[in-house]
């Protein structure tokens, strides 16, 4: 066990991984040298060295097409996006080429394509998206986000051992801001599985990624009021745990999705309608998005504080839909 | 940028009678083979659209003639030839033509195949991205220290996408054994050269990229072999990629469904169809006595044959069962 | 008046809004001398010249790149994607730049892109897609799909006009399989608003493009089994009439939402999440999807025919949802 | 292909001396706000990046100055010189860094302005995109039959990405009025240009094309003028495109927050700064007669003035209130 944050927990999965499998190497603008944007893949270069820590041109599809051709040939890449945002340049590659292979033809894709997302540190609307949503659509991909250390190691674990693509989204606002106790043996989270973060009885929060942890700053300030709030992490995105959904839905039957990407198209409205269509006898209530706001991320710090969720935004929701 | 001319005479390769035997058939082939898929269509056998290359086989069979074992390769639309030198069997195409359940359960379209054991990998319809692909497939060979090669195509227009300039470039900048064949057919669907692109000779492209391009008459087979050869050659002992712009002409429609009258001069079909891959090889094996008009009309017979027998085992091959059709969508899990 | 299929009406409107003002042009893949894949654009080369009728590389990204140019130089550009599966590769372009060009700087970007949509044709994973969920994600754009052709004369014509970004979405089953009397005269379908095809009173089907056709079909026959099936027709996609689908679903409390796209984060989830959120109390059963499959289009006939809803499925559906 | 050599000396445009003082200032005022900048971002007055272009303000201003009325242009992240040559205020570019509420409602980031009256389009993060909305903006020139042309820039690293291949062969292909200075200044955020391409001269990528691709010496402000002076005129012309690598060296970091010493060569920096594009203008000024030390200098403390109100000004302009943050999504409706 050691104490680390949220980004040391990503390099050690990747380096763990590497040591353990010599298919496995990296691919990215500035990963190498520099280390990266955020420096997560910093001391790959000098311990892997280039032939396995690959510093790319300004490409991004050509660097999802390449990882997607080495998996094809034996490899197992692992793609940086320097922000996430820069995915909507490989865009086509990922949701035609990349997701459709092995559907089409048997062919397996084992790969990762990770990059930092979310908003928070007033980057301007190209350098603070979630781009889940945009992903979702497409059969054949995965999609994960830790939202703790410990799942950010056994994630990037489990993506990289998996044979099918996976779109790994690491939120830069946690980077280095939480930190925890990591095993240092090898483990992974598996894919499909989300975690009860909170049991509660009142209300579900379905949520992942940093919000998270605002769900569960909501939910504490709630229980002083009374209010028993679950929290449901679901790690994976895609896809789904829909069990897990369920589950709560049915335990509470009053239930808010919450996510940090706009609220419009946002993968709310799936979980929202996968409820609904599922578990409606069961619903005290209207299932209740808390989401962005449906503009591009503002730079501006007070324009970027109305545009995301918080706690104080959640709780007013909770407890709006706990007196319905 | 290695100084070669993008004109230089093709390397001489000394070929075997045997083999330019095999180059004989490999053509015939995939003529037969297609002219019998247009056959197919018309009887509506095949749901879909179909993408020709009359006039464009010597591209296809002298390049994949030159590639090695283990070596990869991914062909575009016009590239049936390709598919079947390097093993892929004409029933199989033709069952994929048809959305039979074999080879690749009716999922996709006639040309979009891939055989991960034949080191083919499947082309999609948006245009450019394969090459990054390729050039991943190459990067794999280089990790690995693998003398092996991977070779793709394009067509002109394809050249003004953006993917393709991203994995041209990707390639090179990698030094990767990657192998680039540019199929200038003259047209895009209706797009002249001239519309996509300032160029007069896309070869001239490569050298954005700091990488030997080519130019070679793409309706000599043993043309396209040698400057294929030479560039894989190169390509295996750590030279990195080359761009061969192959010059042809598209004889017939973008698709099956397409009339080129409406929009092609009249006599560039004149033009090329006496430089004719095909009666070009023919006249010359038989000038060089490789062959005789018997022995063309024996394997012409010999591929009918082989191609009913073909047909006759693609149309007993079942159309999927609905239930396949979310199977597979992920490899695990 | 005169009868014309939807394809005629798309053409008839564009040729109108060029006729009327010379700012308007078209630029794309094959559309002048071929007169475009399907001939939307046929003639129009010949009436009005190489210099607004522009046949382009294949370069969508610069396609819609130019596009976004030229509207901010003044002009307004109509540009076409030959099957708009191909739109992938502009998705950078258009969900970042043409998309918050007005909310970043202030800058109107009058500009279209159409092209053909949908399955039906047996035209493979990548002819026959549905791209509205991949940009319904997006501020800034207006994305319309008209399934009848008045409607395509009128929203061609209107997202022409329109100061804002329009994704245009023409049903390639469509274009020669319907017919009606449409107006010779000049007018508009405006964007934003519904239309409500059929009224009833038992459920609502909440739809757009070719599926308002199966809703129809789906509609009468059930009127003979005494169940009364309202059909609404979005018409625009984005922005959302929430008025209309409102008013449908407080009307009948039972909502069946179809679309030919994919269902898994397709714009039917946010429409359900919308209903659940605003009219949960009217609700009598839970809102209903009805959609493709989560694969790829399937080539062979067989099993694109199981992966598209269509009027059986629909019925199934909708009978199920009256007896909940 | 035009047979420009891309190595012919830069064509003589003679300047007047309130013309080339007029340029220094240009280049003094680039410099001076910058360092503004980043006095103000270490103060925290600057809530995101700042990307600084020390030592390549003569490309932003040599260029800018060559642009007559009614062009257009967009700068990219290292531009501003381009910005206050073409009328935006240093005020302006402070309180956007700052997100004020003006002049763009503290919506984007620092550099990311436009401002449709002065024919400035806004650049985005993702790289790339901005060349084929210029040359659409160039598109709208050459369809009303205006002589006037839109201009743009690119650092080494974007040419790599897909969509500035598909904007310059559209240009290209349309013969659009457009200029494009590629700014080779050695470096993208860590990546040298050889881990970008095999190219010695990005110049070459516009062989690509069949455009012109010239190289100049990006660190002299009246050849840079020379150069663009002439693409402009061969745009405005009719010519088409020109592509113009100018060659220059970033001396900072990426953004102000990385230190490149990790990375660059000690001997680039110590080498480039005697290169500096300022000081060799100062000196070729003075030497021959255009002004003195002391004119240099009462031009820096005007400089400093002018700074001085336009920070008190945007200091003064309120941030952004949070309702106005959902507004004009949409132009109409
Ligand atoms: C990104 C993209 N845009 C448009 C198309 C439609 N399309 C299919 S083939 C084709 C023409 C291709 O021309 P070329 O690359 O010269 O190949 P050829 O057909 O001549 O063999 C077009 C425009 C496509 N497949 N992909
Ligand atoms: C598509 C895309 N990928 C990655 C980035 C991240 N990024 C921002 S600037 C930059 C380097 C740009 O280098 P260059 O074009 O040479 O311009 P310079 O910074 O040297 O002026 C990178 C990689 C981006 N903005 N867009
Ligand atoms: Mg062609
Ligand atoms: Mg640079």
């Amino acid at each position: 066990m050691a104490l680390m944050t949220y980004l040391e927990a990503i390099r050690q999965g990747m380096w763990e991984e590497m040591e353990k499998d010599e298919r496995v190497f990296l691919l990215g603008e500035d990963i190498g040298v520099y280390g990266g944007a955020f420096k997560v893949t910093a001391g790959f270069l000098e311990k892997f060295g280039e032939t396995r820590v690959i510093d790319t041109p300004i490409s991004e599809a050509a660097i999802v097409g390449a990882a997607m051709g080495a998996a094809l040939n034996g490899m197992r890449p692992v793609a940086e996006m320097q922000f996430i945002d820069f995915i909507a340049c490989a865009f086509d590659q990922l949701t035609h080429m990349v997701s459709s292979t092995h559907w089409r033809w048997g062919a397996p894709v084992p790969m990762v394509v990770r990059g930092p997302c979310g908003g928070g540190v007033h980057g301007g609307p190209f350098h603070s998206q979630n781009m889940e949503a945009y992903f979702f659509h497409t059969p054949g991909l995965k999609i994960v986000e830790p939202a703790t250390a410990y799942d950010a190691k056994g994630l990037i674990k489990a993506a990289i051992r998996d044979d099918d693509p996976v779109l790994y989204f690491e939120h830069k606002y946690l980077y280095r801001r939480i930190k925890e106790e990591v095993p240092d043996h090898d483990y992974v989270v598996p894919i499909g599985k989300a975690a009860l973060r909170r049991e509660g009885t009142d209300v579900s929060v379905i949520t992942y990624g940093s919000m998270v942890h605002t769900a569960l700053e909501s939910a504490t300030g709630l229980e002083a009021e009374g209010v028993q709030v679950e929290v449901v992490d679901l790690r994976t995105l895609l896809p789904l745990d829909e069990e897990a959904i369920l589950a709560s839905a049915a335990k509470t039957g009053k239930i808010v999705v919450l996510h940090e990407d706009r609220r419009r198209g946002g993968i709310g409205g799936e979980i929202s309608a996968i409820i609904t269509e599922k578990a409606f006898e069961y619903l005290d209530g209207p299932v209740v998005r808390v989401a962005s706001l449906d503009t591009p991320v503002p730079y501006s710090p007070p324009l970027e504080e109305a545009f995301m969720p918080n706690a104080a935004k959640l709780t007013k929701a909770i407890k709006e839909l706990v007196n319905y | 940028m290695p100084s070669t001319d993008k004109r230089a005479p093709a390397p001489v390769v000394e070929l075997a009678s045997t083999q330019r035997q095999e180059l004989l058939y490999w053509l015939k082939l995939d003529r037969a083979l297609e002219t019998r898929l247009a056959n197919m269509l018309r009887q509506g056998k095949v749901p879909g659209g179909l993408y020709r290359g009359l006039g464009q086989e010597a591209i296809s069979v002298g390049s994949a003639y030159a590639l090695g074992p283990g070596d990869w390769f991914a062909p575009v639309i016009r590239n049936i030839g390709t598919c079947l030198v390097r093993g892929i069997e004409p029933r199989l195409i033709m069952s994929q033509h048809m959305g039979r359940s074999l080879p690749a359960g009716g999922r996709d379209t006639g040309t979009h195949l891939g055989f991960l054991d034949k080191g083919m990998v499947s082309t999609i319809s948006p245009l450019g991205g394969l090459v990054s692909v390729m050039a991943g497939v190459a990067l794999g060979f280089k990790m690995r220290g693998e003398r092996k090669v991977a070779l793709t195509y394009s067509g002109d227009g394809q050249t003004s996408t953006g993917s393709w300039h991203e994995g041209v470039n990707f390639a090179a900048a990698q030094t990767l054994p990657f192998v680039l064949i540019v199929e200038n057919n003259g047209w895009a669907y209706s797009t002249p050269v001239k519309r996509q692109t300032r160029l007069t000779d896309l070869a001239d492209r490569a050298r954005a990229y700091g990488i030997p391009g080519v130019v070679v008459d793409g309706n000599d087979v043993e043309a396209v072999h040698a400057v294929t050869r030479q560039a894989i050659e190169r390509a295996r002992e750590g030279g990195g990629p080359t761009m061969i712009e192959a010059k042809t002409f598209r004889r017939l429609g973008h698709s099956e469904h397409d009339d080129p009258r409406r929009y092609v001069p009249a006599e560039d079909f004149a033009r090329w169809e006496k430089n004719d891959p095909i009666d070009r090889y023919e006249k010359r094996l038989i000038e060089e006595g490789v062959t005789t008009r018997e022995g063309i009309a024996s394997l012409d017979a010999r591929i009918e044959v082989e191609l009913d027998q073909a047909q006759a085992w693609a149309e007993a091959v079942p159309l999927p069962g609905p239930e396949t059709l979310t199977r597979g969508i992920y490899a695990e899990g």
